[in-house]
Order: C-alpha cells, then structure tokens, then sequence
C-alpha cells in the first residue's frame, strides 16, 4: 500500500511517500505507526508522540484503530493549520 | 432548488469582489451575502514573518472541502457557496481562503460561514509554515481551534 | 490602536469590494475580514415585489448606528469597521445595507458583524415599504428579529 | 417642543413634524401619546395600539415611561424594520 507524509511528519521520515508491505499482523493504523517507527531513527523521531499524529485512508480523516485492509493509500500528518 | 458549491484549490490569488459578485450578480432570491477573508498577518506571536508557505494533500483537500461544504448546503438553506484555499508561498496580506455563503435569510448566510471555517481550519489538509529571518517553522494547531469546531456536533 | 468605524447613510449604491478593499489595504495586521451584504429581494412572502422604499431617521440612525459601533469596537478586538446603509427607493438585486468587520482573528471578526446587523435589523430607525402590483404596503417587523438581538445582551 | 412621525405613524396622522405644546400634567412619553391621541381622529387611528408604538428623545430610543421634560425632540414610529 502506498503511505504519505505531510508537513514535518514528511520533513523527519525525509520523503513524501513510498508503498510498503507491512505484515499481516499489522491491521491497524496504530498497528502501522508502530510497525514504521521500528524501520529507523527517522520513522521513530516522525511518529515519537504518536497521538499528535493524524491519519487518513484514502482521503478520509480516520482514527488510530481504523483498520488498514484494503486501503490504497494511507498518509500521516500533524493537526491541521489551514484556514 | 439544487444548490452547486464551487470550490477552488489554487496557488494563484484570487479576487474577493469578483467572487461575492459573481454568487449574487443578476439574481434577486438571495437577501445576504456572507463572506469571509482569511489573510496573511506580517507576525506571529509577535514576530515579524517573510511570507507563509501552505503545503497541502491534493486530492484529500479537495474530497474533505466538498464534504464540509455539503453538510453546510444540507444544514442551512445556501442559495450560493464558494470556498477557496490556497497553497505555497504567501506574503503578508495576501489572500489565504476565502468562504461567501448566500441565503434568503442573514443568519443561515452567517452561521454557514463560521461552520465552514471552522472546519476548514482543524479538518481541511492544509499546513503552514512560517519563514522569517529565524529560519522557517511549522504553524502548530491550536486547542481554542478544536473547540471551535466541536461546537458544530449535534450532541 | 484606535479604531475609528467608517460610517456612512446615503441613498447612492456603493460597492461592496471596493469597501472590504478600502478595510484591508496595505494592512498586514488583519488576519480575518468578514463582510455582510443585505440585498434587496424581488419577493416578499412569495410575491414579487417591484422595489422597497426605505424611510430613515436622519440624525438618529447616524447616532444609533454610530452607538452601536462604539460598541462593537468595545467588546471585540476589531482592526476596521464600516458600516454603511442606504435609504430611498431600492429595486431587487441592490444592496441594502454592509458592515465590514476586520480583525486579527475570525470569531471576532464574525461575532461582531452579527451582532451589528442583529442591531440594525431592530434598533436602526429605517422603515421598509414594498411597492407591488398591488399598490404599496410597510413591511412589518419580525419577533424573530427581537430575539436575534436580545442574544447579545449580558444577563 | 417638535414631535415628529415616521412611517405609518407619518401617514396615519398626515404630516411628518409639528411643534406642540402639551400642559403640565403631560409628563411622560406615555402621556404624550394619550394627549396626542385625544386630538383628533388621525391621531387616535396613529396610537390605536400604543404598545405597538416606539418614541425616541433627542435621537435616543425611550420607552413609555420616559420623562419628556426638557426634550428637544420627541419622535413616534413603528418598529423598525431596517438592515
């Protein structure tokens, strides 16, 4: 599946998206910020206060245990400052 | 009467005249035009910034905009909506969004307004950063945002 | 800062962007302008109506709008304020009445032009009559309005 | 002191200002609109439901039992229906 990062979620992982593979027991959003903050110090520093960070499944606002099956696109980001 | 909502994501600016013009122009249904411009402040808690950079998620804004403006369209008897939001660099005083809401009656007009911003503010995928001499920073949210926001759930 | 509201009643159209321009040009210390424009409908409860004529107070409504502001710059931290509404006779499609608010923050900016035209809508000393087919008649007032503007009151 | 009229109070009575001179015992806004309304049929038709009726002095809303003592101007009118 393909996971996105936004504003300094992007600027401490160092890219803006790849497509990961994560492993079948990873079956929630939570699930997979644990999963990617083990991949390395850049993922760990992104995802240190892990309740800060916001999650979206294909283009819909979810919550950390939104289920990850069948998703296309899943991306991370701090709250929100437009407007 | 079915009402569209037009809804631009942009980076060029954009003219606020023309767009209140262009919701009520030749049209005599609509008794109050609502609109509200949000713009680039030259400071942030006191210290003076460059510009603004906006980064967005494409499609996700698009798709929770359209969202926000339909459950505006279905809450408040809308004649006319128009949302606009910018990304990438703007200076101080430049045009950041843009909400006109028109209606036969001034309080939907208003409260349709306030809604949408509210939303646009803590829901809609939009970061900024600031530059200033310091360097740059991330904008972080803000707690009296949320709280703006929660007002508009049903309990 | 002191702000000083624009105030103006005139029986001429005025232009809606040049006011909202007029409030944020060349400023970078506005964060939020919000502006509402009443327009004159073509119908009244259904039936279309061929202008509204608008009777005024002259010396009170300047003194009541101009109470009224002094007010709003009071209890809301504003940037700008114009407040402009027309007398004579109005045809469908034309504006009846602006309040421009501006301010560094939105719920302010909001709050404040709100409370302006709730005021003006029950307090202002204007009189509409609405010229038809079948002659011309005063538009009654609304209890709907009183309550709009008895929210603002402090208990 | 000058009383003026607007609206429908304006048409009901025929004329738009006039100055008046009501005896002592007329105190307050609320006898103006009894001695007023004693004046003739046009009058009586203008205040035939007083509550219905604003007064302001000197440019400044009042109710009924304002005092008109040292008033300039006192004005009668419908409610508004401005903005």
């Amino acid at each position: 599946m393909k996971v996105k990062y936004f504003a300094w979620v992007r600027e401490r992982i160092g890219k803006a998206e790849e497509t990961v593979e994560p492993p079948a027991d990873v079956r929630t959003v939570g699930d997979l910020i644990g999963w990617l903050s083990a991949r390395g110090e850049t993922y760990a520093y992104a995802f240190e206060k892990p309740k800060v960070i916001r999650a979206a499944i294909d283009h819909a606002h979810v919550k950390a245990d939104a289920m990850i099956a069948g998703a296309r696109e899943i991306a991370f980001f701090p709250p929100m400052t437009g407007g | 009467m079915t009402v569209a909502a037009t809804i631009r994501i942009q980076e060029a600016d954009f003219d606020v005249a023309q767009e209140i013009a262009g919701l009520s122009k030749d049209r005599t249904d609509i008794g109050a035009v609502v609109s509200f411009s949000g713009i680039c402040r030259g400071s942030e808690q006191g210290e003076p910034i460059a510009a603004l950079v906006l980064e967005h998620y494409p499609g996700m804004a698009e798709a929770e905009i359209e969202r926000h403006a339909d459950e505006a369209l279905a809450r408040w008897p809308l004649q006319g909506l128009t949302i606009i939001h910018r990304f990438g660099r703007i200076a101080p005083g430049e045009n950041i969004v843009l909400v006109v809401t028109a209606s036969a009656h001034r309080h939907a007009a208003f409260e349709a307004a306030e809604f949408l911003m509210d939303y646009l503010k803590t829901n809609a995928p939009f970061w900024k950063r600031e530059e200033s001499r310091r360097g740059t920073s991330w904008i972080e949210a803000t707690d009296h945002d949320d709280a703006a926001t929660a007002r508009w759930t049903k309990p």
